[in-house]
C-alpha cells in the first residue's frame, strides 16, 4: 500500500477539466482543446499503468492508496489499480479521447464537455474504487451527467430515453445499495476471523515494518495445530511454512477485507434467508442492469438511438463495461459458492441475451439500433464467461469487455458518419456506399469483422476463451454450446448489414456527392481500430494483464468452494 | 388507578362520555360542514371537549391537580381565541377574494 | 399555589442562561413590530435586515451559550438541550436564508408586505424552538400553536392573493383540528397519569400501555401534522402550491425539523417500554408501517402533479416517512445523528430548491411545469443550483441527501438484522429504496422542463434581472449541499454532539 | 535452411503482398507483378521442402496462454507428409491462376484488389495446410472464409442477376434453379460467408469440446491441448473415458466431437446441404473459382478430415461415407441438367468433393484415406484447369456462358479444347488419366468396406449404399462431363456470330493450362505408364497415419486388394462407357439427325418432371432460402424485435407497465387530493380511528 496519491489523479483531472470546462467561455474549438487535453493527460497516464501491469504480470495490486475517513463506519479513500482495471482504464481513456475529439455539440458546448469529464470521473472512480462506499459513489455519478447528455443533446425522443437509462440505472443501484447495507451490518462489531488463501496472501502481502506479513492492510495470522493464532512474519509466509492462515476482518466497507470474509458470507443468512444468494441476485441486477443482460435491457436501444454520436461511443465503449467489471471485481469474489451454485443460471442469462439479442439485431430497420442490439448480443460472452467461473471464462469476459469496447466505439463512430452525411440511420437508405466512400467502407468492413469475430481480430479471442470457459464447466456447457450459435447469428446481422450499406449498386444517386471520412474522423477510427487489430493478433499482451487476475480470481473461487 | 375513579356516587366517566361526545360532534361537523364558520365551530367543540376532560380529571384528582387543570384550561381557552382570531382573519381575506366561504367553492388549489 | 409555578418560579434564575437565545429572539420581534407599524414601504427593507441580523445574533449567541447541563429547567416546560442546540441552528440558520432570499422575491411584491413576512418568518423559528424544547405537555401544545399560528400567517395573510388566502384557511383548518386532536390526546394524558411530564408518561406506559397508548397516539396526530406524513399530510400540497414559494420552502422545513426534534425528545421516554417488550410491535412496527405509507403515498402522487412545488410537497411528505423509519429503529446512537443529517441536508436542498424555483417563477410567472420550459436559457445560474438541489433530494452522491440517506436507511437496516425487529424493517427500507427510484421520476419532471425542455415563449433571455441578493441564499445551499455531501466527517461531528 | 523456416516464406509472401494491396491496390499499378513474384517464391520454397523434407519437422508459439491451467493455445507450422505436398498443390495452381488472371482481367475496374485479395487468399489457406493444431486450422479457416468473401464479392457493385440486362441476355435458354432476385455478387459473398459460419458453428463447439476433454484429460501435462500430437495422445489413451457429456462418453463423445469437427468440413467443402453457397459463389470472376473450388477452400474441408483422420470413430467415418456418397449423386445428378458452362463445373465440384469424403468414410483399413486424400490432390489440379479453361471460353465469348449457344469452339480454340479435354477425361475416370488412379482407388475403397463389412459380418448393406452411390455418380459423371465438352467444343457452332470471335488465351495463360493438363495424366502420379499397374510413388503420402484411436492400420492383404481394383474397374469401365454414350448420343448424333435434345427432354412427358426436379436443384435452394434466410432470419428476426421492443405486447412494454403501476397508484390518491378542506380532515381522521380500533383489537 502507498500513500501517495498518484490514482487520485485519474479522478482529479476530469474533475478539474470540467470545472474548466464550465468557466471557460462557450466556444466550440476551446471547449474542445480543453476536453481532449485532459482526456489526453489521462491516456498517457493509463498507458504507462497499463504497460506497468503488462510487465509486472502478477495478480496483485500495482499500486494501493487509502486515506481512512470514518472509523466508525469503517469507511475510507481506497484506490487500487491492479491488471484488470488498468485495461479498462487504458480503455475508458482511450474512449474518452475518441469522444471528446468526435463530439461536436451543437449548443451549450460548455455544459456538454464540462458533463462528458464529469462522467469520466465516475468512471475511473468507479474503476479503481476498492471501498464500497465510494464504489457506489463513483457508480451512481455517472448517472446524471449521462441522463443530461442524453437528454440535451439526444434525438427527438431523447427525454424519455434519457429517462429510462436513469431509472433502469437507478433502480439497479437501489439493489445494490441495499445489499451493500445488508452486508455491512452482517459483520458483527468484534469483527471475525477467517482463513485466508496462502497464495493470496503470497500475491498480495505486503510486508510491516517489523517484517510481519499484512494483507490489505491487516495482520496475517498464522493457526497452528491447536488452533492458536500468532502473528505470521513475511518470511513465513513466503517460504509458505505455515498454510493455516488467518485474518482478522473488522467492519468496513472495505472491498477487499469483504472479500477476505467470502467464506464468512456462505455461513450467514439474514432473517432465514441465505445471505449469500440473496446479495449476489442483488449484485447481480445492479450489474445485468448496465451490461445489460437479457431482461434488463431494455433501456439500451432507446438510450443509444437517442444519443448523440460520442455519447453512444462512451456508452458502448465504457458503460457497459462497467457491469461485467462490477461482477468481476465485488460480486464474484464475494460470493464464489453462491456463484458456483448457480452458475447455470448466470450462463443461460448470457446465452438467452447472446441469441435473443443477435435475433433482435438481425431484425432491425435503424441501423443505430442494430448496432445497440449487437451489443447486449456481444456483452452475452461476458456473463458467460463469468458464470463458468474458470480462467478461461473470467480472462475471456474481462477480454471480451476490452474488445467489444474497441468494436462497439468502431461501429458507432462509423454510424455517426453516415448519420453526418444524411440525418438518417436506416439500413435501406443506403446502398453502393462501397463505390462512393471507399475508406469509409473499409473501416466499416472492418469493425463488422471485429463484431463477427473474425480471428485475427480483437472479437474472436474474447469469445473463443469464454467458449471454452463455458465448456470446461459442467453447469455451463450446454449453455455455451447454445452460446456458439452467436458466431452465426453476428455475422448473419452484421454482414447483412455492410451488403445492404456497403453493396450492390448505388440505390440513392444523391449520395454521390459524400465527401469519404475526414480527416477527424480518421483520427478517431484509426487508434480503434488498430488497437482491435493488435490484440486480434497478438492477444497475449492483454493476457498478461488480464490472466493473472483472472486466475488469481479463479482459484480464489474454487478455495472457498473447497472449503465448504 | 383510573377504576378509582369510574366506581362510587359520584363519577367521572359521565363526564368523560360527554366530552367524547362533545369531540365527537366537533369531528362529524369538521368532516361534513362545507360553510368555514361551521367547520372552525367544529374545531371549538374538539378543544371544548378537551378542556372539560382537563376540569373533570382535576375534579377527581384532589385540589392541587384541580389547580393545575384550570390552569391548563385557561390555557388552552386563551391559545384558542388567538386561534380562532386568525382563522377569521383568514377566513375574511378568503371571503374578499372569493366573495364566498363554502369550501367547495374554495379549491382552486387541487390535485388536477 | 401548585408545584409547577413554585418551581418554575424558583428556577428561572438558573434557566436564565439556557433560555438566553430564545429571549433575544422574542425581544427582537417585538422590537421589528414596533419598527414595522413605525416606518414607512421603503421602511420595510430596514425591517427585514432587523431580522435576518438579529436571527444571525441570536444563532451566534445559542452558539455561546450552548446546550446547558441541566435538561430539567423551568420545570420541565424548556429542556436546552443538544436537541434545542440543534432546533436552534437549524431553524435560525433557516430563517436567516428565508430573509435573505425575501428581497426582490416574488413573496413581497407589494413591499409593506416585507416586513410582516420577515416578523413572521423569525416567529415560525422561535415557535420551532419552543415546540421542539418543551418535555412538558403544555408547553409542547404553545410551543405547537405558536408554531402553527405564525405559519398560517406566513402562508395566507397577503389578502390581496386568492391563491395565498385559500392556502391559509386550508392550512389553519387542517392545523386547527390537528391541534384540537392533539390537545384531546393531552388530556387524557394527564388525566390517566396526572402529570404533563413526558418523562413520568413513559414511567405510565408500563403500568397501563393500552390506556397510554391510545392518547399517545392522539397527541402524535399533531407530530404527523406538522412532519406532513401520511395521511395527515392533505394540507401541505395545497398551501405549498398557494403560498408565496420562499414561505413555502420555510414552511417546508423547519415546521418539519422541529416536529421531529420534539419525536426525538419523546421517543426515549418510550423507548423503556419497548426496551421491556411491552407492545414493541405496537410502536416500532407501527412507525414503519406509517413511514412506508408516507413514502408509498407520497412518491406515487409525486408521479403525477403538474406544478413543481406541489412535486416538491408530495416528496416532503415521502421524505418525512424516511424519517419516521429512522425514529422506529429506536434511536440508536447513529440514528440519532442520521436523522438529524438527514434533516440538514433536506434544508439546504429542499429550501434552495424552492429558492430556486422563486427565481424561475419570477421570468415564467409560476411554477406549474409547463411554464417552467426553457429556465436555462432565461435564468441558466439558478437553474444549476436548481438541479443541484433537486439531485441531491433525489439522493444522487455526492451530495447532501445522499449521506442522509446512506446514514438513515443503513440503520433501518441494521434495525432489522440486529435488533432483532424482524422483516418489518427491511420492509420499509426496501420501499425506502424503491419510492427513491419513483420520486426520482418525479424530480426528473422538474428537471427536464427546467433544464432540457426548450423555451415555449420567448427564446432570448428576458429582461429579469435578481436583486444583487437574492441570489446569496441558494448559492449558500447548493453549496451546502455540495459541501455535505462531500465531507463526510461532517457526519462524525453529529454523531459526537447529538449521540447517545 | 530449417524446413520450418522455409515454409514461412509460403505464408510470409502472400501476406505481404497482401497486407500491401490493402492499402495501395488502387494507386499502384504493378501490383499483379508482386503478387505472382510472392508467388513464385512461395512455390519454390514449397518444391524445396517436397523434395527436401522427408520427416515431420515444425513449431509453435503459445499465441493465448491462460495462467493457472497449463493450457497454451499456440500458432505456428507443422509439415509432414499430408501438409507438405498439399502446400505445394496449393502454391503452384495459385501460381498459376495469377499467371492466367492477369489475361483474363485485363482492364477489369477492380483489377489491383484481385490480387491483393487473392494474396490474401493463399496466405489464409496455406496457413490451415501448416497448422500445427486445430485452433490454427480453426484461424485460418475464418480467414479463408474472409478470402472467399472478398474474392466472391469481387464485382460487389453488381445488381442481383434478375436486374442485370446483360446477364438475362446471356443466361441459358432453359431455366436453372438460381433465384435470380437475389443472385449477385455481393448476397453470394454474404450467403458463402454465412453458410459456412453455420458449419463454423459446429467446427468452434467441436473444438471447445476438445479443449475441454484434453485439458481435463488426467495425462494433461500442459501445453496446446488442441496441437495435433497432444489431441492424438489423449485420445488415443482414451482421455474420453474420463468425460461426460449429455450422457455420452468415450467413443460416442468422441464420435460427437468428430462429427462436430466435420460440420466445419461439410461447409467449407459444400457437403449437403451446405452446398447451396457454392453455385452462387460463381458470381465470383472464373479464376476466383478456379482457385476456391479447386485447391484451396473447399479442398480444405477434406484436408481437415484427412488430418483428424485419427480420433474418428468408425461411427463418424460411416456418417461422413453417407454424406459424401449423397453429396456425390446429388450434385452429379443436378450437373447432368445444367446449360450453364460454370455451373456444370460447379456441380461437378460439388460431386468430387462427395465422392473424397467418401473416400474417407470408407476408413484407413479399406485404404480409403489414401483414396480420399488422392483425389483430393488430383481434382485440385484438373478442376483447377478445366475452371481455366471455363475462364477462357467465357471470356473468348464475351462473358457468354450458355452451353446452348457454344459449340465447334475446337477449331476456334484448340489448345484449351485439348486441355479441356484430357480435364474432361481425367474426371471421367478414363485409363491413363489421373482420375481413373484416385477416383477408382475411392471406388475400391469403398467396396473394400462392403468386404470388411461382409467378413464381419455387421451392416454389410450400410456399407453397399455408398458404394453402389459411388458407382452410378461415376456413370453420371461421365454423362455431364462429356455433355459439357461435346455440347462446346464439338459439333457444329450453334452461334456463328460468337464462334466467329472467338480464340485462345494468350501465351502464358496457354502454358498455365496445359501445364495443368500434363498434370492430369495418370503417368505423372502413379510413375509408371501401364495404367492398371497398382502402386504408385506417392504410396508414402498416402499411407494412413498412426496414432489416434487408429494405432497402427494393417492394410487388406495383397490379393484382396488387387481382386477389389479390378471388380471394381469391371463395375465402373462400363458405366463410364455407357454415360459418356449417352451423352455423344444426345448432344451429337441425335442433334445431328435434326432433333433438338433439350426440347426433347422437356417435351417429353414422362422425363419432364424428374427434368424439373433437377434442373430445380432438387427445391433445395429454395427451401434453404424460404426456412433460413426468409424465416428464420427475417421473420424471426423481426418476431423478436417487435417481443423486444414493439409497439405491440414487448418486453419493454411490459416494463412501462410495472413503471405504470406507480403512476396508477399515484393517480389513485391523488384524487383524494380534492382541494376540499373538510374531506382532507376526514380522511386524516378516518384514518385516525382506523388506527384506534386497530390499537383497541391489537394491543394486549
Amino acid at each position: 500500500m502507498t500513500d501517495d496519491a498518484i490514482l487520485s489523479f485519474f479522478i482529479f483531472i476530469p474533475l478539474a477539466g470540467a470545472i474548466l470546462s464550465w468557466v471557460a467561455p462557450d466556444r466550440a474549438r476551446i471547449q474542445k482543446a480543453i476536453s481532449t487535453s485532459s482526456a489526453t493527460i489521462l491516456l498517457v497516464a493509463a498507458t504507462i499503468f497499463l504497460a506497468w501491469a503488462i510487465s509486472a504480470h502478477r495478480a496483485g495490486f500495482l499500486l494501493r492508496e487509502r486515506i481512512p475517513l470514518d472509523s466508525e463506519w469503517g469507511i475510507s479513500w481506497h484506490l487500487g489499480i491492479d491488471g484488470l482495471s488498468a485495461a479498462l482504464i487504458f480503455l475508458s481513456a482511450l474512449v474518452q479521447w475518441v469522444a471528446s475529439v468526435a463530439s461536436a455539440p451543437q449548443t451549450r458546448m460548455r455544459a456538454y464537455h464540462s458533463l462528458l469529464q464529469l462522467l469520466f470521473v465516475g468512471v475511473y472512480g468507479s474503476f479503481l474504487a476498492l471501498d464500497m462506499v465510494f464504489f457506489y459513489v463513483f457508480w451512481e455519478i455517472m448517472l446524471v451527467p449521462m441522463f443530461l447528455l442524453i437528454a440535451i443533446w439526444g434525438g427527438d425522443d431523447r427525454k424519455r430515453a434519457a429517462a429510462k437509462f436513469f431509472l433502469y440505472t437507478m433502480g439497479g443501484s437501489m439493489a445494490l445499495l441495499f445489499a451493500i447495507f445488508l452486508l455491512r451490518v452482517e459483520i458483527p462489531s468484534q469483527g471475525v476471523v477467517v482463513p485466508v488463501r496462502s497464495a493470496e496472501v503470497v500475491e498480495q502481502m505486503e510486508i510491516g515494518p517489523r517484517g510481519e506479513a499484512l494483507l490489505y492492510d491487516l495482520p496475517v495470522l498464522m493457526i497452528d495445530s491447536l488452533g492458536r493464532p500468532t502473528r505470521a512474519l513475511a518470511s513465513d509466509v513466503a517460504t509458505g511454512r505455515s498454510n493455516h492462515l488467518a485474518v482478522p476482518v473488522g467492519r468496513s466497507f472495505d472491498l477487499l477485507q469483504w472479500k477476505l470474509l467470502a467464506p464468512f458470507w456462505t455461513r450467514r443468512s439474514v432473517l432465514g434467508v441465505a445471505l449469500a444468494p440473496l446479495c449476489l441476485g442483488l449484485f447481480f441486477v445492479a450489474f445485468a442492469v448496465k451490461i445489460p443482460s437479457f431482461p434488463f435491457h431494455a433501456w439500451l436501444p432507446h438510450a443509444h438511438v437517442q444519443a448523440p454520436t460520442a455519447i453512444s461511443v462512451v456508452l458502448a465503449g465504457i458503460l457497459l463495461k462497467l457491469g461485467v467489471y462490477g461482477l468481476l471485481r465485488v460480486a464474484w469474489p464475494l460470493f464464489p459458492t453462491a456463484v458456483l451454485a448457480n452458475a447455470g443460471f448466470f450462463a443461460w442469462i448470457g446465452a438467452i441475451s447472446i441469441v435473443w439479442g443477435g435475433f433482435a439485431a438481425l431484425g432491425q430497420k435503424d441501423l443505430k439500433r442494430m448496432v445497440a442490439y449487437s451489443s447486449i448480443s456481444h456483452m452475452g460472452f461476458c456473463v458467460l464467461g463469468l458464470a463458468s467461473a474458470t480462467v478461461m471464462g473470467i480472462s475471456g469476459a474481462a477480454f471480451q469487455s476490452v474488445s467489444h469496447g474497441l468494436s462497439a466505439s468502431l461501429l458507432f463512430l462509423l454510424v455517426g458518419v453516415l448519420y453526418d452525411r444524411v440525418h438518417h440511420r436506416r439500413v435501406d437508405g443506403f446502398g453502393g456506399l462501397a463505390q462512393i466512400m471507399p475508406r469509409f467502407s473499409a473501416y466499416f468492413l472492418f469493425a463488422a469483422m471485429v463484431g463477427v469475430g473474425l480471428p485475427g481480430l480483437s472479437g474472436f479471442v474474447g469469445e473463443l476463451s469464454s467458449l471454452l470457459g463455458a465448456w470446461a464447466n459442467a453447469a455451463t456447457r450446454v449453455a455455451g454450446w447454445v452460446s456458439a450459435t452467436g458466431v452465426i447469428l453476428s455475422a448473419a446481422y452484421l454482414l447483412w448489414a455492410v451488403q445492404r450499406i456497403l453493396y450492390g449498386p448505388v440505390r440513392h444517386p444523391e449520395q454521390r456527392v459524400f465527401p469519404d471520412l475526414t480527416l477527424t474522423e480518421t483520427v478517431t477510427l484509426a487508434p480503434l481500430a488498430g488497437l482491435s487489430l493488435l490484440l486480434g493478433v497478438w492477444p497475449g499482451v492483454l493476457q498478461a494483464a488480464l490472466g493473472p487476475v483472472s486466475a488469481s480470481l479463479a482459484s480464489h473461487i474454487a478455495w472457498v468452494q473447497g472449503l465448504r | 388507578m383510573i377504576d378509582v375513579f369510574l366506581a362510587g356516587p359520584d363519577r367521572l366517566l359521565p363526564y368523560l362520555l360527554l366530552a367524547a361526545v362533545l369531540f365527537s360532534l366537533g369531528v362529524v361537523s369538521v368532516a361534513s360542514r362545507r360553510n368555514a364558520v361551521g367547520y372552525l365551530m367544529g374545531i371549538e367543540l374538539m378543544l371544548n371537549a378537551a378542556n372539560l376532560d382537563f376540569v373533570a380529571y382535576g375534579r377527581f384528582r384532589g385540589a392541587e391537580p384541580a389547580a393545575e387543570a384550570q390552569v391548563a384550561a385557561l390555557f388552552v381557552i386563551a391559545l384558542a381565541a388567538a386561534e380562532a382570531a386568525v382563522a377569521l382573519a383568514l377566513v375574511y381575506a378568503v371571503f374578499r377574494n372569493f366573495r364566498d366561504v363554502d369550501l367547495d367553492k374554495i379549491r382552486t388549489l387541487n390535485g388536477d | 399555589m401548585n408545584h409547577l409555578l413554585i418551581s418554575t418560579f424558583q428556577a428561572i434564575p438558573h434557566s436564565l442562561r439556557g433560555l438566553f437565545p430564545e429571549i433575544l429572539l422574542a425581544t427582537a420581534i417585538l422590537l421589528g413590530c414596533v419598527l414595522e407599524w413605525g416606518t414607512d414601504a421603503a421602511g420595510k427593507r430596514l425591517v427585514v435586515w432587523f431580522c435576518a441580523i438579529s436571527a444571525l445574533a441570536t444563532l451566534i449567541l445559542s452558539l455561546v451559550t450552548g446546550a446547558a447541563s441541566d435538561p430539567r429547567l423551568t420545570g420541565g416546560t424548556f429542556t436546552p438541550d443538544s436537541i434545542t442546540q440543534f432546533v436552534r441552528i437549524f431553524s435560525l440558520s433557516g430563517a436567516i436564508l428565508a430573509l435573505l432570499a425575501l428581497n426582490g422575491s416574488k413573496a413581497v411584491d407589494g413591499r409593506e408586505e416585507q416586513g410582516e413576512t420577515a416578523l413572521l418568518i423569525l416567529s415560525v423559528a422561535l415557535g420551532a424552538i419552543l415546540f421542539a424544547s418543551a418535555r412538558h405537555l403544555l408547553a409542547l401544545y404553545l410551543g405547537l400553536e405558536f408554531l402553527s399560528l405564525s405559519g398560517y400567517g406566513l402562508a395566507g395573510f397577503r389578502a390581496r392573493d386568492p391563491g395565498a388566502s385559500e392556502a391559509g384557511l386550508k392550512y389553519v383548518l387542517y392545523g386547527g383540528v390537528a391541534s384540537a386532536v392533539a390537545l384531546f390526546g393531552i388530556s387524557h394524558l394527564w388525566g390517566i397519569t396526572g402529570s404533563f411530564d413526558v418523562g413520568e408518561i413513559g414511567m405510565a406506559l408500563y403500568s397501563q400501555p393500552r390506556a397510554v397508548l391510545v392518547p399517545l397516539l392522539l397527541v402524535s396526530v399533531a407530530f404527523a401534522f406538522k412532519a406532513g406524513l401520511a395521511p395527515f399530510h392533505f394540507w401541505s400540497p395545497d398551501v405549498y402550491q398557494g403560498c408565496p414559494t420562499v414561505n413555502a420552502g420555510f414552511l417546508s422545513t423547519v415546521p418539519k425539523a422541529a416536529a421531529f426534534a420534539a419525536f426525538l425528545r419523546t421517543m426515549p421516554y418510550l423507548l423503556p417500554a419497548h426496551a421491556l417488550g411491552i407492545a414493541p410491535g405496537a410502536i416500532g412496527g407501527f412507525l414503519v408501517i406509517a413511514g412506508m405509507l408516507s413514502i408509498a403515498m407520497g412518491s406515487a402522487t409525486a408521479l403525477v402533479q403538474k406544478d413543481a412545488k406541489r412535486i416538491l410537497a408530495f416528496s416532503s411528505t415521502a421524505n418525512a416517512g424516511i424519517l419516521v423509519l429512522a425514529l422506529s429503529t429506536w434511536l440508536t446512537r447513529d440514528a440519532v445523528a442520521a436523522l438529524a443529517f438527514y434533516l440538514v441536508a433536506y434544508l439546504v436542498s429542499n429550501l434552495g430548491a424552492f429558492l430556486a424555483l422563486d427565481q424561475l417563477e419570477r421570468s415564467a410567472g409560476s411554477t406549474a411545469l409547463a411554464s417552467l420550459a426553457g429556465s436555462w436559457k432565461r435564468q441558466p445560474t439558478a437553474v444549476v443550483g436548481l438541479s443541484i438541489c433537486v439531485f441531491s433530494l433525489a439522493g444522487i452522491p455526492p451530495l447532501a441527501g445522499f449521506v442522509g440517506k446512506w446514514a438513515v436507511l443503513m440503520e433501518v437496516v441494521r434495525a432489522g438484522v440486529e435488533n432483532g425487529e424482524g422483516p418489518l424493517p427491511l420492509a420499509g427500507a426496501a420501499v425506502a429504496l424503491v419510492g427513491s427510484v419513483v420520486l426520482a421520476a418525479a424530480y426528473l419532471r422538474i428537471l427536464r422542463s427546467a433544464v432540457v425542455d426548450a423555451p415555449t415563449t420567448d427564446p432570448g433571455k428576458d429582461d429579469f434581472r435578481p436583486a444583487f441578493l437574492s441570489g446569496i441564499p441558494l448559492l449558500l445551499c447548493a453549496i451546502g449541499s455540495l459541501a455535505l455531501g462531500l465531507c463526510w466527517p461532517l457526519f462524525s461531528v453529529f454523531r459526537s454532539r447529538l449521540g447517545g | 535452411m530449417d524446413p520450418a523456416l522455409l515454409s514461412l516464406f509460403c505464408l510470409g509472401a502472400p501476406l505481404v503482398v497482401a497486407i500491401f494491396g490493402a492499402f495501395a491496390w488502387r494507386r499502384v499499378p504493378g501490383i499483379d507483378h508482386l503478387s505472382i513474384a510472392a508467388q513464385v517464391v512461395g512455390t519454390l520454397s514449397a518444391l524445396v521442402l517436397a523434395v527436401s523434407a522427408h520427416s515431420a519437422a515444425g513449431f509453435s508459439l503459445p499465441w493465448l496462454s491462460f495462467p493457472g491451467t497449463g493450457i497454451a493455445l499456440s500458432l505456428g507450422v507443422r509439415l509432414d507428409r499430408l501438409s507438405i505436398p498439399m502446400l505445394l498443390v496449393v502454391q503452384g495452381l495459385s501460381l498459376g491462376v495469377l499467371v492466367f488472371s492477369r489475361w483474363y482481367l485485363k482492364g477489369d475496374r477492380f483489377y489491383g484488389r484481385f490480387f491483393a485479395s487473392f494474396s490474401f487468399f493463399v496466405f489464409a489457406m496455406t496457413g490451415v495446410v501448416l497448422a500445427p493444431g486445430l485452433l490454427q486450422a480453426f484461424v485460418c479457416w475464418e480467414l479463408v472464409g474472409l478470402g472467399s468473401y472478398l474474392l466472391i464479392g469481387y464485382w460487389h457493385d453488381k445488381p442481383v442477376v434478375s436486374r442485370d440486362p446483360q446477364y438475362q441476355a446471356d443466361k441459358p435458354f432453359f431455366a436453372t434453379g438460381v433465384i435470380e432476385s437475389k443472385l449477385s455478387p455481393s448476397n453470394a459473398q454474404f450467403k458463402a460467408f454465412v453458410v459456412n459460419r453455420v458449419g463454423d458453428f459446429g467446427f468452434l463447439s467441436g473444438l471447445a469440446l476438445f479443449a475441454w476433454v484434453v485439458s481435463s484429460w488426467s495425462g494433461f501435462r500442459g501445453g496446446d491441448p488442441l496441437s495435433w500430437d497432444i489431441l492424438f495422445s489423449a485420445a488415443g489413451a482414451g482421455a474420453f473415458y474420463q468425460a461426460s457429456f449429455l450422457g455420452l462418453s468415450g467413443p460416442g463423445l468422441l464420435t460427437l466431437a468428430g462429427l462436430l469437427v466435420f460440420l466445419g468440413a461439410m461447409g467449407k467443402s459444400a457437403q449437403f446441404p451446405f452446398h447451396i453457397w457454392l453455385p452462387d459463389a460463381m458470381q465470383g470472376p472464373t479464376t476466383a473459382s478456379a482457385i476456391i473450388h479447386a485447391a484451396t477452400m473447399v479442398a480444405a474441408g477434406v484436408f481437415l478430415t484427412a488430418r483428424i483422420y485419427p480420433v474418428l470413430t468408425p461411427d463418424a467415418l460411416t456418417t461422413i461415407e453417407w454424406v459424401g456418397a449423397f453429396t456425390a449423386f446429388f450434385a452429379a445428378t443436378i450437373a447432368c441438367v445444367q446449360w450453364d458452362y460454370k455451373a456444370v463445373l460447379a456441380y461437378s465440384t460439388v460431386s468430387q468433393l462427395g465422392y473424397m469424403m467418401l473416400g474417407l468414410g470408407a476408413g484407413a483399413e479399406a485404404g480409403g484415406y489414401g483414396a480420399g486424400v488422392g483425389h483430393l490432390f488430383t481434382h485440385a489440379i484438373f478442376k483447377c484447369m478445366l475452371f481455366l479453361g471455363a475462364a477462357a471460353v467465357i471470356h473468348a465469348l464475351h462473358g457468354v456462358q450458355d452451353l446452348g449457344r457454344m459449340g465447334g469452339l475446337a477449331r476456334k480454340m484448340p489448345l484449351t479444347a485439348i486441355a479441356t479435354g484430357i480435364g474432361t477425361l481425367a474426371i471421367l475416370g478414363v485409363p491413363g488419366f489421373s482420375a481413373f488412379w484416385s477416383k477408382d482407388t475411392i471406388l475400391a475403397a469403398a467396396h473394400a468396406k462392403v468386404y470388411i463389412a461382409q467378413v464381419a459380418g455387421t451392416g454389410e448393406w450400410a456399407a453397399r449404399g455408398p458404394w453402389l452411390l459411388g458407382m452410378v455418380t461415376a456413370a453420371l459423371t461421365a454423362f455431364y462431363m462429356g455433355r459439357q465438352w461435346l455440347c462446346a467444343f464439338a459439333g457444329k457452332p450453334r452461334d456463328m456470330h460468337l464462334w466467329e470471335h472467338a480464340h485462345d488465351p494468350d501465351k502464358a495463360s496457354v502454358v498455365v493450362i496445359l501445364a495443368l493438363a500434363f498434370l492430369s495424366l495418370q503417368a505423372v502420379w502413379t510413375g509408371s505408364l501401364n495404367p492398371f499397374g497398382s502402386g504408385s510413388w506417392l504410396d508414402g503420402v498416402l499411407r494412413a497415419p498412426g496414432g489416434g484411436i487408429l494405432g497402427t492400420v494393417q492394410a487388406l492383404p495383397e490379393t484382396v486388394e488387387h481382386y477389389l481394383h479390378v471388380g471394381t474397374m469391371l463395375w465402373a469401365l462400363p458405366l463410364l462407357i455407357v454415360g459418356f454414350a449417352a451423352a455423344v448420343l444426345l448432344y451429337v448424333a441425335l442433334p445431328n439427325m435434326g432433333y433438338r435434345t433439350a426440347d426433347w427432354l422437356r417435351r417429353d412427358p414422362p422425363t419432364n418432371l424428374v427434368w424439373q426436379f433437377l434442373a430445380n436443384l432438387w427445391f433445395v435452394d429454395r427451401a434453404c432460402d424460404l426456412l433460413f434466410a426468409e424465416g428464420l432470419g427475417r421473420r424471426g428476426g423481426e418476431a423478436v424485435a417487435r417481443a423486444d421492443l414493439g409497439s405491440g405486447p414487448s418486453l419493454d412494454g411490459a416494463v412501462d407497465g410495472t413503471a405504470g403501476i406507480s403512476v396508477g397508484l399515484g393517480r389513485l390518491s391523488n384524487l383524494l387530493q380534492s382541494g376540499r378542506s373538510q374531506f382532507y380532515a376526514g380522511w386524516s381522521l378516518l384514518a385516525l380511528f382506523g388506527a384506534l380500533a386497530i390499537f383497541f383489537l391489537g394491543v394486549r
